[in-house]
């Protein structure tokens, strides 16, 4: 108090910083880092969120060094992953979900333009990790082993590696020099790679490698049988031979005028796409259930009718005979579940594939002590992967879960980490998952208006005559565009909205990058910060009163 | 230099000559001419760097001089009667402020009845909100004060109000001299704002004081005046010095000296009073007369004084406390208290009513006589108010009273004077 | 609807210019208030109820302000929340020259304080007077009045929160129609504010024929900024009316505060524009709109139009509604500009 | 002391007359006070003005109840107001008149005065042909100059011409020592 001042009525400006207004409040909004719905959904545990957060701001570089923390393989996943994690992604609710595989696709595809690597993270460990099978689940524990510093060697018993994403992806999804290219990094990260390398005994494998562990990640090749009557057995083939005979480089397989696929899932796509590519002029898909209950993925059964290829749903084979087929209707009981009519049709079809699911040949592991196979033909593990054999631990289609490219690379990613737990002896504990954020988090009020990005599509003509990749990539601009889409849920992207908002200027900016913190001496805790977090990061927390 | 002037021109010279900064006042009879005249000044440049501001109220007229006297700027306003009234929070906050505001207040009853001559109701009526108060006795005096009120009220940061009888002063044409701008530039240095607002500067101004300093504001404020009651004389000597005239101070006695009756009053009063002691004194009475000049601070000691060796005291004054009797007089009181002198108050000159010598000398005669406890009204029509206070005895709804007053003064109500 | 690809453009910002910062604009694309170095014209230590809506409004249009200017600012304050709330002795919140004299003169006093910055010759300085709907649209209208019509170098603030909050919560003649204060009572025939009463009055600005009349709404920050900048590169009087929640008085919740005040935008209830020399010049288009109950209902100070037996309610409501209906015509406020 | 009442109604100059003349005294190195009967100020109203003229400082500020000299502007104003209230017999009258006193109803009254003491002169005539309209004021003090000899008619002049500087004041003047030879002869 200056006393030049006229007393009490001029005050000097500022004064009321003795005034500590933090006494007032009964919550105190606290910041937190919130787990974001894709990330939540997402098998391989990407940190989508994460990478296009550098994305939004072009720095693709740093996007791609983010995602490739979890993902090894981001212009395959962009392309063969089923992205359920756009499903999830709390943008659906506002207008349309962020094309997540899409910008991934559109780094991956960049990396590969700009010839990006990664380095290893760890000096080496000195420890050796034989993996099994070159596929997903392999080529990404492969490269999560290396880049925690261990000497890899990876097996496989096929001519090519790639596993499932060569064998069973058709290359108009997926075009083999993206996943070359990818495989080859991991290579060029110090993994040995073996091909046509069958190992029936792992244990002497590991024995004689000096491997002080395995990671066993062996495909689901064998094609499940299921017994119809045919006049000739040769005009019965499985998906997984068509699919995989397309890949060896031998004359395409033979299929007729009129292909039939028995089956629902995305191999019966897959496989119905190719018969029509391959010159059928009728690719016919017979499904015992209705198209909700398909397994297969909504748009790819779009892009297969749009394709011209036909779907028979609510009816079963009963038998196949020289240029026809005997089908029987289905109908939907009361509770949901196809039974038989009785009712039967005849349909035309020169060749039935027979596309009813694959199992793993597990031979490998029974005879391994401590290991146990489940009735299902899956390996029983531990929550770390490792099988009842010390050191052994399994993944992939090996495993009890969902067969898909992106499971895969998620049990690739974990087996690396409890690989590696236990090779220095430790056990490894995932870190504690953070609440999902929620789409009731978020103040929406404060995203543009954006509906998502359309990839280009590959002419229709050309769909049905080439091999040609039917989706495009998206040009920057629009892969820019598309990472801005995202909302950032549950985490503070410093829009400033907090700092910006409170009445009490309780809160401190801490510059680009270092986010905010709170000012509890004056926070009165009326929670206009969390209220207008656009992304939902400000919880309001009762005090300790 | 001497000129025969209207009194508001010869103050709007005056005020001229205090080079003030911003002029803001709205228009009320009797103090418009003296704006009037400063508004031209501005307008013909004869008064240069300063703004002269046309507003809507008097009301805004000193918002708009707290602003700019706040900012640094030498501040003047005029008002009278119903416009100080509508002032009147902005006069407390003027003061309350500190802010060294001169106002002129060209005195004049307040309504209802509405009336646009000369008392001194309106002055009254903020006797106690932190002005000093000044009143002139003539219109030289009037020119005088306004130069000492724009330096005392910066000196000591308190808004001073410079009295002047309406239309007896303001409308008066009479000689003044009209001091030079050097007297005037060498008596009254620039203004030095203890406090303004300003940017390079940032304070707030202004501020919520409560229970626990109001009290030490409000003694501080008196502090002020209580201080005032030394420089005021003091500025007088040292106005006198340089203007060879003298104005101003706390009071003035005329021929006092062994007066037996004297006499006190504030204002333009004091001619007529003066020429009545000098007839008086002629045909042998002991009078004398006191001119209050500072009403606020209230020279408590100074009157009491001047006044001790007198036998009775008239209290001449041209306002009423309704209900209560004289506010000049009660003052006057309070400065005898403890003293056996008759104070006697006379009520005279309300809403213009001319305050004769011969009256004023019928009463002097009587006042011996009169009780001095009762409030005496100076040609109060007896007749007319008796006949009005028995009818309103009789007649329950007996009408509003100076319509009555009027019907009874008949059609030829308005006399030559 | 998916746009076609080749149409989009990358100007797309994630949040635009909605949030108060966004990384990915030029740093002058941010507002006053994502700056660090924001004046922060009220400091920490204020006593204003938890999430008022006036500190808030203040602090922005002052902050703007205060940069348009380069810190040459004086704050004329009329009495009030504000001021009560931020210069109780001993400490004052002010970091800008600032001074309150009476609850109905701040923009006379403004009037002084720029006669003096032009007597003193400091154009630079300029000058802001700032009071609530009491002390603006009430009790110093008067003094409103002639400073427009003088067209004096003031900027006035009018924080509106509808209602003598200060004094307890009655009400003002910015009060909307049927909302319930300690004046207006939700009892009776026809409860809460008469309908049909109260004053608009940026549109009695602009019947002053000023340079520049604006609304703004503590809901946009960047709107209220850029238009508190754009009076500050005028000369002459100017008027901009805030919109600002209150908490007490309306019976919301703290953290409802911006809520409130993008619904009463967003229904059409407080339409956002500008005006130039007494012709509109500008309006913000609502962008998603609601209908005025989803702005009343939060609001105790509504609560008795949404009671069941309250036979008056649906006809108020709809009277509400209308009210936003004619200022959405009025200023045009559907319009379709696209999304950004 | 001299003491004038100027009776006249709003818009005749009467105040000016007032403030002219003590002007005009002013001039002559003596003291004088000129005031209105402060009235609100409307065309058409009885308006009152006085002026004192002295040797020495004029300190009363009550109103001339009992002037030396009275200066009518209008001479219907005897219908409604006691015009020569307070006049001694031995005062002096000028009245703005082109009619006779028995005319006016005044001859009674006007016979108590001393040779010369009261005069008509016509100062509405002569103003509106020397100045172009009937303002009477400048024309009655050259009228007073020459009836009670109180003042100088060169400082009459130079009043006039510092209250109307330019061709109005030069006219006024003329006006005026016509009114003042009117009333020698």
């Amino acid at each position: 108090m200056s006393h030049q001042h006229p007393f009490a009525i001029t005050l000097d400006v500022g004064t009321s910083l003795a005034n500590r207004t933090g006494t007032w409040r009964t919550t105190k909004p606290v910041y937190g880092d919130h787990l974001p719905p894709c990330n939540a959904q997402c098998p391989a545990g990407e940190n989508i969120q994460g990478w296009l957060f550098h994305a939004e701001s072009g720095d693709y570089r740093a996007a791609w060094d983010v995602l490739m923390r979890d993902n090894p393989l981001p212009a395959v996943m962009g392309r063969a992953c089923y992205h359920t994690c756009e499903g999830a992604c709390n943008r659906g609710k506002l207008d349309e979900a962020v094309s997540i595989h899409a910008v991934e696709r559109f780094l991956g595809d960049l990396a590969i333009r700009e010839g990006w690597r990664v380095a290893a993270d760890a000096p080496p460990s000195g420890k050796k990790v034989l993996v099994v099978g070159a596929g997903p689940s392999g080529l990404s524990a492969a490269y999560h082993l290396a880049r925690l510093g261990h000497a890899v060697t990876l097996a496989d018993a096929g001519p090519k590696a790639g596993g499932m994403m060569r064998f069973g992806i058709p290359k108009y999804r997926l075009p083999r020099d993206v996943l070359d290219a990818e495989i080859q990094r991991i290579v060029d990260l110090g993994v040995e790679l073996k091909l046509n390398a069958k190992i029936d005994d792992i244990p002497a494998a590991m024995k004689d490698g000096g491997y002080d562990a395995c990671f066993a990640a062996i495909g689901a090749h064998l094609a499940k049988k299921v017994d119809i009557p045919a006049v000739s057995a040769g005009r019965i083939l499985d998906a997984v031979s068509v699919l995989r005979s397309m890949e060896s480089g031998e004359e395409p397989p033979k299929l007729g005028r009129r292909v039939v696929v028995y089956g629902g899932g995305n191999t019966a796509i897959d496989v119905a796409r190719t018969a029509k590519r391959l010159g059928a002029e009728e690719a016919l898909i017979v499904y015992r259930r209705t198209r909700e209950m398909m397994p297969a993925h909504d748009f790819e059964v779009e892009e297969a009718l749009e394709e011209g290829v036909a779907v028979h749903w609510l009816r079963t084979i009963k038998r196949l005979d020289d240029g026809e087929m005997v089908v029987e209707k289905m109908a939907l009981d009361e509770k949901g579940w196809p039974q038989p009519t009785g009712e039967v049709e005849t349909i035309g079809a020169d060749t039935l594939i027979l596309a009813l699911g694959q199992d793993v040949d597990v031979s490998v592991v029974t005879q391994i002590p401590g290991v146990t196979v489940n009735k299902d033909h899956t390996v029983a593990v531990g929550p770390d992967l490792m099988t009842g054999y010390p050191g052994l631990f399994c993944g992939g289609d090996m495993v009890p879960s969902e067969r898909t490219v992106t499971v895969a690379v998620g049990h690739g990613k974990k087996a690396a980490r409890c690989i590696d737990a236990y090779l220095k002896g430790e056990s490894y504990a995932a870190p504690p998952k953070a609440a999902v954020a929620v789409h009731d988090r978020l103040n929406t009020w404060y995203y543009s208006d954006a509906p998502a990005s359309v990839q280009p599509t590959l002419d229709l003509l050309r769909r049905q005559s080439s091999f040609d990749e039917v989706k495009g990539g998206l040009d920057e601009s629009n892969a820019l565009f598309e990472a801005r889409r995202c909302l950032s849920c549950g985490n503070c992207f410093e829009c400033d909205n907090c700092f910006g908002v409170c009445p009490d200027n309780a809160v401190i900016k801490l510059g680009p990058g270092n986010r905010f913190k709170f000012n509890y001496d004056f926070c009165k805790g009326c929670g206009l910060c969390a209220a207008e977090c656009p992304c939902g990061a400000i919880d309001m927390v009762p005090e300790d009163l | 230099m001497l000129k025969q002037i209207e009194g508001s021109h010869a103050m709007a010279e005056a005020i001229a000559l205090c080079r003030p900064e911003v002029i803001c006042a709205y228009p009320i009879t009797p103090q418009t001419h003296i704006v009037e005249g400063l508004a031209e000044m501005v307008r013909d440049g004869h008064l240069n760097d300063c703004e002269y501001i046309n507003v809507e109220s008097e009301f805004a007229a000193l918002s708009v001089g707290i602003g700019s006297s706040a900012a640094g700027a030498r501040t003047y306003t005029a008002t009278s009667s119903q416009g100080l009234l509508f002032m009147m929070e902005a006069v407390y906050n003027a003061s309350g402020l500190g802010l060294p505001i001169v106002m002129t207040l060209g005195n004049r009853a307040i309504g209802a009845p509405i009336n646009i001559w000369n008392d001194h109701s309106d002055a009254m009526s903020v006797r106690d909100a932190g002005w000093i108060m000044l009143f002139a006795e003539t219109n030289q005096e009037a020119v005088d004060l306004h130069i000492q009120a724009f330096k005392l009220a910066e000196e000591l940061s308190c808004p001073v109000m410079v009295n002047v009888d309406g239309f007896i002063l303001t409308h008066a044409v009479e000689r003044v001299d009209i001091p030079s701008q050097e007297q005037v530039d060498a008596f009254l240095p620039p203004f030095d704002p203890v406090q303004s607002v300003d940017p390079a500067k940032p304070m707030s101004i202004g501020a919520m004081v409560g229970p626990e300093a109001f009290m030490e504001v409000r003694y501080l404020a008196h502090h002020k005046q209580m201080r005032a009651l030394e420089r005021i004389p003091a500025m007088a000597e040292e106005y006198k010095a340089i203007f060879g005239r003298e104005s101003g101070g706390l009071i003035r006695s005329y021929r006092c000296e062994d007066a037996e009756t004297v006499v006190v009053a504030m204002g333009s009063v004091i001619g007529t009073l003066k020429d009545m002691v000098d007839e008086m004194r002629e045909a042998g009475a002991k009078i004398g007369v006191v001119s209050i000049c500072s009403f606020r601070p209230f020279p408590l000691d100074d009157v009491r004084q001047a006044l001790l060796d007198a036998h009775r005291v008239v209290v001449v004054e041209k306002a009423l406390a309704v209900g209560m009797g004289g506010v000049l007089a009660s003052h006057v009181r309070m400065a005898l208290r403890g003293h056996p002198t008759r104070v006697y108050t006379l009520i005279a000159g309300l809403g213009g009513r001319p305050i004769l010598k011969s009256s004023l000398k019928d009463f002097m005669a009587r006042a011996a006589a009169e009780p001095h406890y009762d409030v005496h009204f100076l040609d109060l029509k007896e007749d007319l108010v008796s006949a009005e206070i028995r009818r309103m005895d009789a007649v329950r709804r007996a009408g509003p009273i100076a319509e009555n007053v009027l019907r009874r003064l008949g059609p030829n109500a308005q006399t030559v004077l | 609807m998916s746009k076609p690809i080749d149409n989009q453009t990358v100007k797309f910002y994630q949040t635009g210019t909605l949030t108060v910062g966004n990384r990915l604009l030029d740093p002058e694309q941010r507002t006053v208030q994502a700056s660090a170095e924001r004046t922060n014209a009220i400091t920490c230590g204020h006593r204003a109820c938890q999430g008022c809506g006036e500190a808030l409004g203040a602090r922005y249009a002052l902050d703007a302000a205060m940069r348009a200017t380069d810190g040459q600012l004086i704050c004329v304050n009329a009495t009030g929340c504000l001021e009560v709330f931020t210069t109780p002795y001993p400490e004052t919140s002010w970091q800008v020259s600032w001074l309150h004299s009476l609850f109905g003169n701040a923009a006379a006093v403004a009037s002084g304080v720029a006669a003096a910055q032009r007597v003193k010759k400091r154009p630079q300085v300029r000058v802001i007077a700032q009071g609530g709907d009491g002390g603006t649209t009430d009790i110093g209208f008067g003094c409103l009045s002639g400073m427009f019509e003088r067209n004096d170098d003031v900027l006035y603030i009018c924080y509106d929160n509808e209602g003598y909050m200060n004094t307890g919560v009655q009400r003002s003649s910015a009060t909307p129609g049927g909302a319930r204060t300690a004046t207006t009572p939700a009892v009776g025939e026809a409860p809460g504010n008469v309908f049909g009463t109260g004053k608009n009055v940026p549109l009695i600005a602009m019947a002053h024929n000023i340079p520049y009349v604006a609304t703004a709404s503590v809901a946009d920050l960047h709107d209220l900024e850029a238009k508190a900048t754009k009076a500050m590169s005028i000369r002459g009087a100017r008027y901009l009316h805030v919109m600002v929640p209150c908490p007490l008085g309306w019976g919301s919740a703290a953290h409802d505060t911006i809520k409130l005040a993008r619904l009463a935008m967003e229904s059409g209830f407080f339409p956002l524009f500008e005006a130039e020399h007494g012709v509109v010049t500008s309006s913000r288009a609502i962008r998603r709109k609601v209908p005025v109950i989803e702005y009343l209902k939060p609001q105790k100070r509504f609560a008795h139009l949404f009671k069941p037996d309250n036979p008056h309610g649906s006809e108020a409501l709809a009277r509400l509604q209308a009210q936003a209906d004619e200022n959405c015509r009025r200023f045009n406020l559907l319009r379709d500009e696209g999304a950004v | 002391m001299f003491q004038i009442r100027f009776h006249g109604r709003g818009g005749q100059g009467v105040v000016t007359a007032a403030e002219m003349l003590s002007v005009a005294a002013f001039l002559e190195g003596r003291h004088a006070q000129a005031f209105p009967s402060f009235g609100s100020e409307r065309t058409g109203a009885p308006v009152v003005s006085f002026c004192r003229i002295d040797d020495k400082e004029i300190r009363s500020r009550e109103p001339i109840l009992a002037p030396d000299a009275l200066i009518v502007q209008d001479p219907t104003l005897f219908h409604s107001v006691d015009v020569f209230q307070g006049l001694p017999d031995t005062g002096y009258v000028l009245i703005n008149t082109t009619a006779s006193y028995e005319a006016l109803h005044i001859a009674d009254y006007m016979a108590r005065f001393p040779k010369g003491h009261a005069h008509t002169v016509p100062a509405s005539e002569i103003a509106r042909e020397h100045v172009g309209r009937p303002m009477p004021n400048a024309a009655l003090l050259g009228g007073f100059a020459a009836v009670t000899g109180q003042i100088h008619m060169d400082s009459v002049k130079e009043a006039i011409r510092q209250a109307f500087p330019g061709k109005v004041g030069e006219a006024n003047v003329r006006a005026a020592e016509a009114a003042y030879q009117h009333c020698l002869a």
